[in-house]
C-alpha cells in the first residue's frame, strides 16, 4: 500500500505526524505455502506496515485433490476412503458425515450398538482432533512441550483406533449401514482405561499452557471475532462457540445418540479477555475435550449389545434417487455433506461443506491491524487443516 | 597463568624445545613485546575458540537432550553410544562440509561477515571471566560493564544478518533482535548493579574474591542482609540475559513459528554454525556472569580453601563451569516451559516492568550499602 | 492450579503487581511441570531398533493366500484407486499365475478389497515399512511363485488326461455306436499334457525372487 | 428453546419438511415465485423398496427421498429471498452454496443455497435453476458474506458468474486454469504446464 505523498504542513485525519517526513512502504509478505504455522500449504499474503499487519489475503488449492469430482467417479461405498483424506486429523468424523446423508438416501437406521459405537469413536476422535489442536497451538505461540504432551495422549487414542479398525489416521471405519467392525474384546476397557489416563493430564495441559501468562498475553483480546461476524460469515463449531454463540449440532440438531447424552455446550466467555477472542476459541476446545470425555463414559454406561451394521446394506449401495444434506459437528464446525443420488451406483454430486474452509474466509479479515505474531496466533485458533479446506 | 608479560619477555635459555630454538634463532634478544602480545592473544585465542567449542557442543547436546527429556522422549541416541554424546560432533562435521550457500541478492559482504562479527563478539565476552584465580585471560577492572558493552555487539552481526540475506523474514527478526537488544541493556545493565554496589567493584574477579568467606560459601545470595536484594536483582538479571541471548521466550528475532528462522534463515553450512556456536557460547557468558557475581564464582567448600595451585585451578575452572552450566540448564528449561512473548510485550516487560524493578532494587540496595556503611559494627 | 470448571466470567482487572505475579507464578507452575516430567520414563522407542506391535487388525500391506485365490477380480473392482491387477491363465480348474501386483503408490490401505472376497484370501497384513529405493519398486507382487507348480503340473495333466480319455471314451462310443472300425489315438493327452509342461517351464525361468 | 426432536439417526427431519412448508408459505405469501418439492417416499425404506423403485423407474415416475426443498422460479430474485429469509425468517447462516450438474445434455444447473437458523434451529434448501448457456446468478454476499468463498469455488468449478461478487478469483484451481471441472461435460487437459495429466 503505498501512502499518497503527504501534502507539506497538513496532518490527514488519522495520519501520524512522523509520516510527514518519513515516506515508508509497507512490506508484503508471503507466508506460506511452506511456512511453520500455516497447518500445511496454505499461503497467506500479508501487507505488513512493519509489524502490524494491514491486509491479508489467503491463497488456496495448493492441497486440492479433487474429492467431490472424484465423488461423482467412483461408488457409495468407494468414495469413503476419500472422505478419510479432507480431514484427516478427524477422519472418523468425515466418515460418518458421509455416512449418515447416505444413510438418509437409503432410508435405513442403525442398530443401536452401531450408534453408540459410532459416537464413541467420533467424540475420541473429537478429542485426538482438539489435542492436535491444543498442541499446535502451543507450538504457534512458541510453546514447544505441550505439543509433545499432547501428542502422548493422541497416541494413546491412535492405539485405540488401531485396535478397532487398523488404521491410525485414514481410518475409514464408519460405513453406510453401520460400522465395518464391532469392538474387539477388551476394546472397551482399554477406552475407559485412556479416559482415567487423559483425566489425570488435562489439568496439566491447562496448567502448562493455558494458564501460563505469556499465552494468555498472547491469545487474549487477540483476533476477536464479535458474534454476528462469526454468524454472517458463516463460522460454525469452536469458532462459533469462541464467540459466544450457543449453538452445537449435538445438542440442537441431534443425530446418532446425542439426545441420550449430557453435556454441556462450552461457549467462550471471555475468560482472560473479551469474547470472541483467541484465546476464547482455545479455550473451547480445551473444555470440549473434557464434555466429550464425559460423552465418552455415557457410551461406555449405555452400550447395548447387538449388530453394529444394518443387514441390508452390501457393498455396493444403490441409494434411492434423491438428495440429502447432513450437517454433523466435526471437531472444527459443521462438516455437511449434500449428495445427489440419481438412483444408480455412483452419485451424482458429492458436495463437501468443510468447517474449516468457511472458518478461514474470515480470517483474513480480522487479520489487519493485528501483529504479525498475532496472524500467526489467529491463523492457529482457527485450527484449520488444509486437506480440508482445499479438499 | 597464561601469559605473564614481564616473564614471557625474559630471553628465554635454549633448552633443546624445538620451537624455543626457534624463537631464540629468530630472535637472539628475547622476543619484542608485540611478538609476545600476538603470541599471546593467539593463546588465549586458542584456548577460548577450544572451550568455547567444547562447552558449545556440549550444550547443544545438552539442549537436546534436557528437550528431550522433558518431552517424554529420550532426544539424540545413536551417535556414539552412549546417549548420543557424539551427536554434535557428527552435526558439526556435517555443518562444515555442507555447501556454503550465499543467495542470490544477498549483500555478499554483509552476509559473509556477520557470522565472523557474532562469533568473535562472543568470543572476545570470554577475556573477562574468572575462571579461577590463576586462570583469567585479563582481569578487567571494568568486567561487568565490558561485557555488557561487548554483548550488544553481536546485534550489529545479527541485524547485519538480517539484512544481507534479502529475505523479509530475515530482515523482520535483525529489526526484532535490534529494538529488543536495544531495550534490554537498560534492565540487564540496572539489574547487574546491586551486586556491583554490594561489591564495590565492576571487577568481576573482586566479586569472586569477596564472596570467598564461610568456607567458600558466603555467595552473595545467600548474604543475610542482601539476599532480599541479591534474589530478585538476581531473577531480573536472568530475565534480561535471557533477553540478550535470544532465548525463548524471548527468541522473536528468529522465531521459527513466525519468521521461519528469522536472521538465519538464509545461512547454511559452517556460516550458520557460528551462529549456533554464538548462541550457546553468550549463553554460557550470561550464566557465567550470573554465577560469579550472584553465586560464588569459583569458591565452593573445599576448593576455596585448597593451596594455590594447578590443582586448585583446575577444580575452580570445573567449580565455575559446573555453575555456569547449571543456569544454561535453567535457561534451556525454560526455553521447553515458556510460549513465546509478543515483540510489543517484549517492550512493555522491558520498559515498564524489569527498569522499574530494577531501579527499585538498585536504589534498595544503595542505600541499605549507605546505612550498612554508616553502621560498620552491625555487619556480620 | 486447575481444580474445577468454575469459571470467573467478568475479565480480570490488569494490575501492575498482579501481572507480575501471575507470570512468575504460572511460569514456576509450568516449569514445576516440565521438570517432573524431565525425570519421567521415555513414551518413545528407538524405531528401527525397537518396533512397536502392530495390532491384529492393523491394515499394512497386503498378503494374498495364493492357493486360495481364484484370480475372480473382485477386489480390483472394489478398489477405489484401481491399484490392483491380476493376471492368470486357466488350465481348467487350475490357475496358471502371471500376476498380482498392488500398487503401493496409489494404495491408500482402506481395506476395501478384503471384504469382497469371495475365498477370503486377500488380507491386510501387518508390515508397514514401506521403504524402497525406486518408485517402480512399490508396484508389488504378491504372488510368491508364478507358473505352474509341479503338483499343478499332474493334476493339470490328469485333468487332460482325464479329459481326453473321456474324449477317447467318447470317441470310442461314437465310433461303436457308428460301429465303425477307426482306431483312436491314444497319444493326443500326453501331446497336450506335454505342452503344459513347456509352458510352465518358460514362466519358470522368467520367475523373479518373491517379494516379501 | 429446547433442541430438535430427533427423529432418525441422521437428526431431525419432520422439524426440516415442516420448516420447508413454512418457508414456503412465507415465501409465497410474500411474492416470490417458489414451488416445494417434499420426497414422495418415505423417511425410512420398506421392505423390497428397490423393486418398487425399478417398476416406477420405469413407468416413468420420479419417486425419491431426502430433504424437502424450495425452488425459486425466477433466479433474478435470489438477492431478495436472501434477504427475506435473513430478515423476516431469521435464516441467520448461509451453511452452503453450490451447484449440481445432472447430465452433460442438461440444459440447467442447480444452484444449491442450504440456510441455517440458529434461534428456530431450522435448516433450509432453496434451489434455484441456471441455465448452462446464460450461466450467471446475482451473488448473495451483500446478504451473507459467508457466502464469499463458496460462491468463488462453485463459480470455477461450474462456470456460473455470480454477478457482483466482490472478489471473483479462482479459489483453489489455479488461475489459468481451462475449463470448469465439475460439470459433467469436462474434458480433462492433456497437459498442463507441460505436466502431464494422463
Amino acid at each position: 500500500m503505498e501512502r499518497a505523498a503527504p501534502s507539506p504542513g497538513l496532518l490527514q485525519p488519522g495520519q501520524r505526524e512522523i509520516e510527514l517526513d518519513v515516506r515508508t512502504q509497507d512490506v508484503e509478505i508471503n507466508m506460506g505455502p511452506q511456512h511453520p504455522s500455516t497447518h500445511g500449504v496454505l499461503r497467506v499474503l500479508i501487507r505488513a506496515d512493519g509489524e502490524i499487519v494491514t491486509a491479508a489475503q489467503s491463497h488456496l488449492g495448493y492441497l486440492h485433490r479433487c474429492a467431490e469430482k472424484i465423488g461423482e467417479n467412483v461408488d457409495w461405498l468407494q468414495y469413503l476412503p476419500y472422505t478419510d483424506r479432507y480431514d484427516y486429523l478427524a477422519a472418523m468424523n468425515n466418515n460418518l458425515g458421509y455416512s449418515l446423508a447416505v444413510e438418509k438416501l437409503l432410508g435405513i437406521e442403525v442398530p443401536p450398538r452401531g450408534q453408540y459405537l459410532r459416537t464413541l469413536i467420533v467424540e475420541l476422535n473429537r478429542i485426538a482432533s482438539h489435542l492436535i489442536a491444543f498442541g499446535t497451538y502451543g507450538l504457534d505461540i512458541g510453546a514447544f512441550t505441550p505439543f509433545f504432551y499432547a501428542f502422548r495422549e493422541r497416541e494413546l487414542l491412535l492405539d485405540i483406533f488401531e485396535k478397532i479398525c487398523g488404521a491410525r489416521l485414514t481410518y475409514s471405519f464408519i460405513r453406510p449401514g453401520g460400522v465395518f467392525n464391532d469392538a474387539p474384546p477388551g476394546w472397551l476397557q482399554h477406552v475407559e482405561d485412556f479416559c482415567r489416563q487423559f483425566e489425570k493430564k488435562w489439568p496439566e495441559y491447562w496448567d502448562l499452557l493455558v494458564e501460563n501468562k505469556i499465552f494468555i498475553e498472547r491469545t487474549a483480546n487477540v483476533g476477536i471475532i464479535p458474534r454476528d461476524l462469526a454468524i454472517a460469515w458463516g463460522c460454525t463449531g469452536p469458532m462459533l462457540r469462541g464467540s459466544g454463540v450457543d449453538w452445537d449440532l449435538r445438542r440442537d440438531q441431534p443425530y446418532l445418540v446425542y439426545d441420550r447424552l449430557e453435556f454441556k455446550v462450552i461457549t467462550g466467555v471471555g475468560y482472560r479477555g473479551t469474547v470472541g477472542d483467541c484465546f476464547d476459541r482455545n479455550y473451547v476446545r480445551m473444555l470440549e475435550m473434557v464434555e466429550s470425555l464425559k460423552m465418552v463414559r455415557q457410551c461406555l454406561d449405555q452400550m447395548p449389545e447387538g449388530e453394529v451394521s444394518h443387514p441390508d446394506v452390501g457393498l455396493i449401495i444403490r441409494p434411492a434417487p434423491g438428495e440429502a444434506y447432513v450437517g454433523i459437528e466435526n471437531p472444527r464446525g459443521e462438516l455437511g455433506h449434500y449428495v445427489v443420488s440419481d438412483g444408480s451406483k455412483i452419485a451424482r454430486r458429492v458436495r463437501v461443506r468443510a468447517p474449516s474452509f468457511c472458518n478461514l474466509s474470515l480470517v483474513e479479515h480480522i487479520m489487519p491491524g493485528t501483529m504479525l505474531a498475532d496472524a500467526v496466533a489467529i491463523i492457529g485458533a482457527t485450527d484449520i487443516v488444509i486437506g480440508e479446506t482445499d479438499r | 597463568m597464561l601469559t605473564d608479560p614481564v616473564t614471557a619477555a625474559a630471553p628465554a635459555p635454549p633448552q633443546g624445545n624445538l620451537w624455543t630454538d626457534l624463537m631464540h634463532g629468530v630472535f637472539p634478544d628475547g622476543m619484542p613485546w608485540w611478538m609476545v602480545a600476538v603470541l599471546g592473544a593467539a593463546v588465549a585465542f586458542a584456548a577460548v575458540m577450544l572451550f568455547v567449542t567444547v562447552i558449545a557442543m556440549f550444550s547443544i547436546w545438552l539442549e537436546r537432550k534436557v528437550a528431550g527429556h522433558i518431552q517424554v522422549r529420550l532426544g539424540p541416541m545413536r551417535v556414539g553410544g552412549w546417549h548420543g554424546w557424539a551427536q554434535s560432533v557428527a552435526d558439526g562435521v556435517k555443518l562444515l562440509l555442507k555447501e556454503d550457500v550465499v543467495v542470490t541478492g544477498a549483500d555478499r559482504l554483509l552476509f559473509k561477515l556477520a557470522p565472523a562479527l557474532v562469533l568473535g563478539t562472543a568470543l572476545a565476552m570470554f577475556v573477562a571471566l574468572p575462571f579461577a584465580p590463576g586462570l583469567q585471560i585479563a582481569d578487567v577492572d571494568l568486567g561487568v560493564f565490558f561485557l555488557i558493552s561487548i554483548s550488544s555487539i553481536t546485534t550489529i552481526g545479527v541485524i547485519m544478518a538480517g539484512w544481507g540475506s534479502n529475505n523479509k523474514w530475515s530482515v523482520y527478526g535483525a529489526m526484532r533482535e535490534a529494538a529488543q537488544v536495544a531495550s534490554y541493556e537498560i534492565p540487564l545493565g540496572l539489574s547487574l548493579m546491586p551486586p556491583v554496589i554490594y561489591y564495590g567493584s565492576l571487577s568481576l574477579r573482586t566479586a569472586t574474591d569477596m564472596q570467598a568467606g564461610w568456607l567458600g560459601l558466603h555467595w552473595y545470595v545467600f548474604d543475610p542482609l542482601h539476599f532480599w536484594i541479591a534474589i530478585p536483582s538476581f531473577v531480573l538479571f536472568f530475565v534480561a540475559a535471557l533477553a540478550e541471548t535470544k532465548r525463548a521466550p524471548f527468541d522473536l528475532a528468529e522465531s521459527e513459528s513466525e519468521l521461519v528462522a528469522g536472521f538465519h534463515t538464509e545461512y547454511s553450512g559452517i556460516r550458520f554454525s557460528f551462529f549456533f556456536l554464538e548462541e550457546y557460547a553468550a549463553m554460557f557468558v550470561m550464566s557465567a556472569v550470573g554465577a560469579a557475581l550472584w553465586f560464588g564464582g569459583w569458591n565452593f567448600p573445599g576448593v576455596t580453601q585448597m593451596p594455590e595451585g594447578a590443582l586448585r585451578d583446575f577444580l575452580c575452572v570445573v567449580v565455575f563451569t559446573v555453575k555456569s552450566m547449571l543456569l544454561v540448564f535453567v535457561m534451556m528449561w525454560v526455553r521447553w516451559t515458556l510460549p513465546r512473548i509478543r515483540i510489543d510485550q517484549v517492550m512493555t516487560l522491558g520498559y515498564k516492568y524489569l527498569t522499574p524493578l530494577s531501579l527499585i532494587l538498585v536504589f534498595a540496595a544503595a542505600v541499605l550499602e549507605y546505612f550498612l556503611a554508616l553502621a560498620p559494627s552491625v555487619l556480620p | 492450579m486447575m481444580t474445577d470448571l468454575s469459571i470467573p466470567t467478568a475479565p480480570r482487572k490488569r494490575r501492575y503487581w498482579g501481572n507480575v505475579w501471575d507470570a512468575v507464578k504460572s511460569t514456576a507452575i509450568g516449569m514445576g511441570i516440565t521438570f517432573k516430567y524431565l525425570w519421567s520414563k521415555s513414551v518413545t522407542v528407538q524405531y528401527p531398533d525397537e518396533k512397536l506391535p502392530t495390532d491384529e487388525r492393523y491394515r499394512g500391506i497386503h498378503y494374498l493366500e495364493e492357493d486360495l485365490c481364484i484370480c475372480c477380480d473382485a477386489c480390483a473392482k472394489a478398489c477405489p484407486i484401481d491399484c490392483i491387477e491380476m493376471e492368470a491363465t486357466r488350465h481348467g480348474k487350475e490357475l496358471e499365475w502371471h500376476k498380482f501386483t498392488l500398487d503401493y503408490q496409489k494404495c491408500m490401505f482402506c481395506e476395501l478389497c478384503v471384504y469382497p472376497c469371495p475365498k477370503d484370501c486377500i488380507h491386510m497384513g501387518k508390515e508397514y515399512a514401506l521403504v524402497v529405493e525406486d518408485r517402480g519398486q512399490l508396484v508389488m507382487d504378491l504372488l510368491s511363485w508364478k507358473g505352474l507348480t509341479e503338483d499343478q503340473k499332474v493334476r493339470i495333466a490328469e485333468a487332460e488326461a482325464k479329459k481326453a480319455a473321456k474324449a477317447a471314451a467318447q470317441a470310442a462310443a461314437q465310433a461303436a455306436a457308428k460301429g465303425g472300425g477307426a482306431k483312436m489315438d491314444a497319444g493326443g493327452g500326453g501331446g497336450g499334457g506335454g505342452g503344459g509342461d513347456s509352458a510352465a517351464g518358460a514362466s519358470d525361468a522368467a520367475e523373479t525372487e518373491p517379494t516379501h | 428453546m429446547p433442541a430438535l426432536q430427533r427423529d432418525t439417526g441422521w437428526g431431525p427431519m419432520q422439524a426440516y419438511f415442516e420448516a420447508a412448508r413454512a418457508a414456503h408459505a412465507a415465501l409465497s405469501q410474500a411474492g416470490f415465485p417458489v414451488e416445494l418439492h417434499q420426497p414422495n417416499l418415505p423417511v425410512f425404506a420398506a421392505e423390497g423398496e428397490a423393486k418398487e423403485l425399478a417398476a416406477a423407474h420405469k413407468e416413468g415416475k420420479h419417486l425419491w427421498r431426502g430433504d424437502a426443498y424450495v425452488q425459486l422460479a425466477d433466479r433474478g430474485r435470489i438477492v431478495g429471498l436472501c434477504r427475506f429469509l435473513r430478515d423476516q425468517l431469521a435464516y441467520q447462516q448461509i451453511i452452503d452454496v453450490t451447484a449440481v450438474d445432472h447430465a452433460a445434455e442438461d440444459k440447467e444447473l442447480w444452484g444449491m443455497y442450504a440456510f441455517l437458523s440458529l434461534t428456530t434451529k431450522l435448516r433450509l434448501s432453496v434451489k434455484t435453476m441456471i441455465p448452462k448457456d446464460d450461466c450467471r446468478i446475482d451473488s448473495i454476499v451483500p446478504v451473507y458474506p459467508g457466502a464469499n468463498w463458496h460462491e468463488r469455488e462453485t463459480a470455477e468449478f461450474y462456470g456460473i458468474t455470480y454477478t457482483g461478487h466482490p472478489d471473483p478469483r479462482h479459489m483453489l484451481l489455479p488461475d489459468d486454469w481451462v475449463g470448469n471441472p465439475l460439470r459433467k461435460d469436462y474434458k480433462f487437459p492433456e497437459e498442463y504446464h507441460g505436466i502431464s495429466c494422463v
